[in-house]
């Protein structure tokens, strides 16, 4: 290319502004407005880890949603418009996130049904906030998404407030004296850890016998063992993933501890009784929401599940099958796509039948039970020990 | 003649190496002074004292009456001494004028806001630099190219590049590290011009040099040195004809 | 690149390169009087002598003409490099045009934040030679600083960034202070361990925010478009800034630190506190670019604020060419685009990443773009 | 307080046998092996794959069968960090060292993402696992497995010790340490010595990340990366170059950073490890046991 600086500055600038003609650019329009789209399908938005350190999770969550869609669809969609799924990559990560959900917004979704980890949400309320997208949130479930009071957000997960709740009761129940709180300083870990202290605090009962943060994805936690053993805890409760949640559970039984031990819904997975050995992870406890494989009458959920995708359904799964659900029956109480229209039609729901029970929204816009329950490995198996009814 | 350097009783040593034993010498105004001796014999070592790159252990280096002992190089080089290395030391990838500019370090006058801003002031200063580089190659006599690297240019360029820079210094007191070798009969011839020249301008200049013809040739004194001490200080054809460093110079080529 | 004007002393009319010679001589490290030089050397043979300069610079220039004949390549050259900047930053300008949409606006306005720190990492690195590995360190104080401030004080944005800036200068004290004495390997790793302890720092206080940050920080613009211009604008002028201080006095001791410490150090040098120096500048260019990183995000974590973010940096500066400004920010913008286009590869990302590094160090050191290694007299 | 000495102590000699190689490449070559934390994790998942490759072993055979992988894994990773020399570092042997710095930069991503490509980032879990029964001693509990562990890395290291100091090949190490030109001019092969300490770095680097597969069990691609940057930190500490400095610097590492989590809570390890690593470059760069080198300015 030999052309001078001016000629192809002048092309260039030519080229774009021709560009511009496609509607795109800024002197491009609108796109015709919601009036146009009566007979388009409904854009559901799904923002998840696809890549990243949490990108095991997305599948899951992606699956199940494309699984409610479908039946959706199979029944003649809302409002005889089909529905449409459209996932995009926070890889975890703010920045990734923001430019998720600016595609997703640019793609023109109408409901966002995704979040799953909470620093990545926190960016995009904004962004579909702008939009004035509402958003029901499958996952992700720290308080500053609550604390905000943002009127298009909905929370469908147990919050950390919640789960807090269980793991007290259930202390309390097994008459547990002192605890140990053990958290990996992640914002969803420690918020748990946090607020179960609070509820500890409260006269009667179990007490804290200390918090303990450590480093996460490292191997030898003995130093944090002996902090937590020096205290002589009878209780401890781990509020992060299951990575260190198996190692902690080992560590602690052959650093002779014979107390309780309690995970947190992050670390519910049969890796976590893998990593720990089955030995030591026999008994331990967990607070977790309800799954499908805990929840009875959901075989036939996990059955098509498994037909469509040839594995079984994960974390997560039936929390984002239930946004989607959610996400139809609010637009077709709505009658239509427009966002405060949803927004009001989201919380005036009540009854909507969901895994975690029926539903109906707090003030807060979360769920008005956690439906938070007791698990426990039985037999190398995660179980249901107490549904806390 | 006033006195420019003087060092008193230098010792420096490595662990228990010594390998400077007590060297006392001083240069004057304009003098040329050049340090002969052996290999290893302390040399390099005694500049690298001087200008700051060695700790001596012991001893008073003093330019101007002031104490030159326990300051950094650029602290030493700010107060007008400057040198060659005895390995060129160019900035290889940088371009000839480039390092001919960094003579100019010191006195040139601008600061970051001049920079950010392009200020007059920044103009004036790097036309000023850039004119000044220019004039120390064309004093060196360079004929190779000023804009390319340095490390492009033929060795014996590279040692007029590395002169000039030390030029752009504008140094009272100038160390020449060896500055003939590897240089062919006629860029020696050249090297002894441009010394005179170096002189003319007021430069006193300390010279490393294994050449004898050119030491006894451009000297006004000379240091023997010889295992770290100071075994003859005089007039050349004085010391050509001291038995001491005769002794020192058969001894070393008997061994060698 | 296409679209950088690849233009030759042949193909540039010849009143545009004179004209332009005359005014952009600032803009190189030429003066003056070695423009006019220029306009007097042989091969130029424009005939023009009313540009004749007296006294020495006229001796000067007839002592090049016969040592030095070089054909007179510069001028175009320098119309290169201006013209590649002009050419780069109007692209910038009316990409909007050609798409607006909020996912474009958002990547777009993450790759030029992702440019500004590309351009302070290679002061430290490519002017300057030092190895930082935990360049996201001054990103996140830049950022923390401006959004606890923000949304502690209810302050708008623009009035945090003196307080930024102050306190990214001290932050370059701090991390460089007792670290630039040290050899350059081991500098790279204790870069490294100060990005961890900025961020495991920001993780454990209250006053970050904890794990989960801040959140509701005030954007710097009313609309995304207003706000993406907001960002080229000081990205180009960081860009430009950043340039200028290559060019400058202190620009040429960062190189002959990176070239010969020792030589430096002897023509007057104080390696150190040069050094320190590019690491301020560096510091205080990461830090505003942490300031448009709160804004655009109006969220920030500790996670943003990673090792590999400062990997990814890093591998902007290697692969554009360390100390070449335009190689820098097309590296820059390669590397955070790419991943936009490429999502289905993410997880092949970082092995690309650093095979990449690899076979950039082996087999083209220099960089896509390099740093002119010639002067442009 | 006997349990934090232990405590430190176990954590610590992984620390050093992963130093080991650092100090070693460093003292020949100069070159701070960025990438060598990795070969860690190379180890972990080669002693994984072997393991899988033999199938279901009785526990009473664990610890034999641990010892053969150990040797097994030992070669591999020995072999890949030589050709990792060969590819990556040899080339620029002559080139700044900011290049070969980022070479190895490069290096360590390389080798995580690819095992992360090759075998996913979940974490993986060794089948055979050193379980074990504790006991008590003066106060603190140690199981029989840590018991073992540390006493293979106790013979490893001095096994090393012995051919650093005691052979010929120590000695052209050495000699290559001190002037790597006069070396090759004395007629000793200076790069098959290079390869050498290559392999004898990377192959205790991969004993490490065996041991520490079949102790802890779980695995991971990024497992390496923080137990680089600390093995960086202990070889600091005790003398980067110096063996039995770098063991030393190991041991300390642990022992602080156990008395460190007390003290400060577990938020505050890491922390801690950089604040000493930087402070030690501040002070005594040269380490505990480093030799001083002549002073310049």
């Amino acid at each position: 290319m030999r052309a001078t600086p001016l000629t192809s500055i002048a092309s260039l600038a030519a080229v774009a502004l021709l560009a511009t003609g496609c509607g795109q650019g800024l002197l491009g329009g609108g796109d015709g407005g919601d009036t146009a789209k009566t007979n388009e399908p409904i854009v559901l938005g799904m923002l998840i880890p696809q890549s990243g350190s949490e990108a095991a999770i997305g599948p899951y969550m992606s699956n199940a949603a494309q699984l409610a869609v479908d039946e959706i669809n199979a029944k003649g969609g809302v409002l005889g418009r089909k529905l449409e799924l459209k996932t995009a990559d926070d890889a975890c990560d703010a920045q990734s996130a923001a430019a998720g959900a600016n595609k997703l917004v640019t793609e023109g979704v109408d409901v966002s049904v995704g979040g799953y980890c909470s620093g990545a949400t926190l960016p995009t309320l904004p962004i579909f906030g702008k939009a004035n997208i509402p958003m029901i949130i499958p996952a992700a479930n720290s308080q500053e998404l609550v604390d905000q009071k943002l009127k298009h957000v909905f929370l469908i997960n147990g919050t950390g407030t919640q789960q807090a709740a269980a793991a007290e009761k259930w202390m309390t129940k097994q008459g547990a004296k002192s605890v140990a709180l053990m958290h990996d300083n992640t914002s969803y870990s420690k918020d748990i850890a946090l607020r179960t202290q609070a509820l500890l605090d409260a006269p009667g009962g179990a007490d804290t016998a200390l918090i303990e943060a450590v480093t996460p994805k490292e191997s030898d936690y003995s130093a944090n063992i002996t902090n937590v053993l020096a205290k002589k805890p009878d209780f401890v409760y781990w509020t992060g993933y299951f990575q260190e949640g198996g190692l902690i559970a080992r560590q602690l039984r052959q650093a002779g501890y014979k107390g309780s031990i309690m995970v947190g819904d992050g670390s519910v997975s049969p890796k976590l009784v893998e990593i720990a050995g089955p030995e030591a992870a026999e008994g331990v406890y967990a607070t977790m929401t309800q799954t499908p494989d805990t929840l009875e009458g959901a075989e036939g959920w996990i059955e098509a599940y498994k037909k469509k995708f040839g594995t079984e359904p994960g974390p997560y799964s039936n929390q984002a099958y239930d946004a989607v659900r959610l996400a139809a029956e609010a637009v077709g109480k709505a009658g239509g796509t427009d966002g405060a229209k949803v927004i009001a039609a989201l919380e005036a729901i009540d009854g909507f039948q969901m895994f975690s029970g029926p539903l109906k929204f707090t003030p807060e816009h979360t769920l008005s039970n956690g439906g938070f329950q007791i698990l426990v490995v039985k037999d190398g198996k995660i179980t249901l020990q107490d549904s806390l009814k | 003649m006033t006195t420019l350097l003087s060092v008193s009783d230098l010792r420096l040593s490595f662990g228990g190496l010594l390998a400077i034993d007590g060297l006392t010498f001083s240069v004057n105004e304009a003098e040329v002074v050049s340090v002969i001796g052996p290999n290893g014999a302390g040399k390099t070592s005694a500049f690298n004292c001087v200008t700051g790159f060695y700790r001596p252990t012991a001893g008073q280096i003093m330019l101007r009456g002031r104490s030159l002992r326990g300051l950094r190089p650029s602290a030493v080089a700010a107060l007008g001494v400057a040198r060659t290395f005895q390995n060129l030391r160019l900035f290889g990838e940088l371009s000839v004028l480039d390092n001919v500019r960094a003579g100019a370090h010191l006195w040139l006058r601008q600061n970051v806001l001049d920079a950010l801003l392009h200020t007059p002031r920044y103009r004036r200063s790097e036309r000023e630099c850039t004119e000044q580089a220019h004039h120390w190659l064309d004093f060196v006599g360079l004929r190779g190219d000023r804009y390319g690297e340095a490390r492009h240019l033929p060795y014996g360029e590279q040692r007029r590049v590395e002169i000039a820079r030390a030029l752009a210094r504008r140094p009272d007191l100038l160390l020449l590290d060896e500055p003939a070798a590897g240089l062919n009969h006629g860029e020696k011839t050249e090297l002894l011009d441009l010394i005179r020249r170096i002189q003319a301008l007021g430069v006193a200049i300390v010279l490393i040099e294994h050449d004898m013809g050119l030491v006894m040739e451009v000297s006004e004194r000379v240091v023997v040195l010889n295992f770290g001490k100071e075994i003859a200080d005089g007039r050349p054809e004085d010391v050509r004809r001291d038995p001491a460093v005769i002794e020192a110079y058969l001894g070393s080529d008997t061994h060698a | 690149m296409t679209g950088v004007p690849d233009t030759t002393p042949e193909g540039a009319p010849e009143d545009t390169v004179r004209s332009t010679a005359a005014d952009t001589a600032e803009s190189t490290d030429g003066s003056a009087t070695a423009g006019v030089a220029r306009a007097a050397a042989p091969n130029e043979a424009t005939g023009e002598t009313a540009n004749e300069a007296p006294g020495p610079a006229r001796k000067t220039a007839e002592v090049r003409r016969r040592g030095a004949g070089r054909p007179p390549t510069r001028a175009s050259r320098l119309l290169q490099n201006r013209w590649a900047g002009l050419a780069g930053l109007l692209l910038a300008l009316l990409a909007p045009f050609v798409d607006a949409t909020p996912y474009a606006l958002s990547v777009m306005t993450s790759a030029a934040i992702f440019v500004m720190l590309a351009a302070g990492l290679n002061i430290v690195v490519g002017y300057c030679g030092l190895l930082d590995l935990g360049y996201v360190a001054f990103f996140a104080v830049g950022a923390y600083t401006s959004g606890v401030l923000a949304t502690r004080l209810d302050l708008p944005l623009v009035a945090t960034v003196p307080v930024v800036i102050v306190v990214t200068v001290v932050a370059g004290v701090v991390i460089g202070a007792p670290t630039l004495r040290l050899r350059s390997d081991y500098l790279a790793i204790v870069t490294l361990g100060f990005g961890e302890i900025i961020r495991i720092t920001a993780n454990n206080l209250d006053v970050t925010g904890g794990p989960s940050g801040i959140y509701g920080i005030p954007g710097l613009a009313g609309s995304p478009v207003a706000f993406y211009y907001l960002t080229v604008v000081v990205v180009a002028l960081a860009v430009l800034g950043a340039a200028r201080l290559g060019r400058s006095r202190i620009g040429r001791a960062w190189r002959f630190v990176r070239e010969d410490e020792d030589a430096a150090e002897a023509m007057g040098v104080h390696t150190y506190r040069v050094k320190l120096a590019a690491y301020i500048a560096g510091a205080v260019w990461g830090g505003l670019a942490g300031v448009l990183f709160a804004a655009h995000l109006s969220a920030i974590s500790p996670g943003s604020f990673t090792f590999l973010q400062s990997a990814l940096v890093l591998m902007a500066v290697v692969l554009g060419g360390m100390g070449s400004v335009p190689g820098v920010v097309i590296g820059a913008i390669v590397i955070s685009i790419l991943p936009e286009i490429l999502r289905d590869l993410a997880d092949y990302r970082f092995f690309l990443f650093g095979v990449l590094l690899i076979a950039v160090m082996l087999l083209r050191p220099q960089g896509l773009w390099p740093a002119r290694s010639k002067e442009v007299p | 307080m006997t349990q934090l000495i232990w405590n430190g102590l176990f954590v610590g000699s992984f620390y050093a046998l992963v130093a080991l190689g650092y100090s070693m490449v460093y003292g020949i070559i100069k070159l701070l092996n960025f990438a060598h934390g990795d070969l860690y994790m190379l180890g972990a998942f080669a002693g994984f794959a072997i393991l899988g490759a033999v199938g279901g072993v009785s526990s009473s055979m664990a610890l034999p069968v641990l010892l053969a992988v150990l040797v097994v894994t030992m070669a591999v990773t020995g072999l890949a960090g030589v050709a990792l020399e060969r590819i990556a570092y040899r080339p620029l042997r002559r080139a700044p060292r900011l290049s070969l710095l980022i070479t190895a930069v490069g290096a360590s991503f390389a080798l995580e993402y690819g095992m992360r490509a090759a075998a996913g980032a979940d974490p993986r879990v060794y089948p055979l696992r050193l379980g074990g029964s504790s006991l008590e001693v003066a106060g603190a509990r140690l199981t029989l497995a840590q018991l073992v562990l540390v006493g293979v890395a106790v013979v490893l290291m001095i096994g090393l010790n012995l051919l650093v100091t005691r052979t010929r090949e120590g000695r052209a190490m050495r000699a290559i340490a001190l002037d790597p030109t006069t070396s090759s001019l004395m007629g000793i092969d200076v790069n098959a010595v290079i390869s050498r300490t290559f392999f004898i770095g990377s192959a205790l680097a991969g004993a490490a990340g065996v041991m520490a597969g079949a102790y802890y069990g779980k695995i991971d691609f990024l497992m390496g990366f923080l137990i680089g940057l600390k093995a960086f930190t202990a070889a600091v500490i005790g003398g980067i170059g110096n063996i039995p400095g770098t063991m030393l610097g190991g041991l300390v590492l642990g022992l602080l950073e156990s008395f460190g989590t007390f003290w400060l809570g577990g938020e505050w390890r890491d922390v801690f490890a950089f604040g000493v690593l930087i402070l030690f470059l501040t002070v005594r760069p040269t380490g505990l046991l480093g030799e001083r080198v002549t002073e310049r300015v």
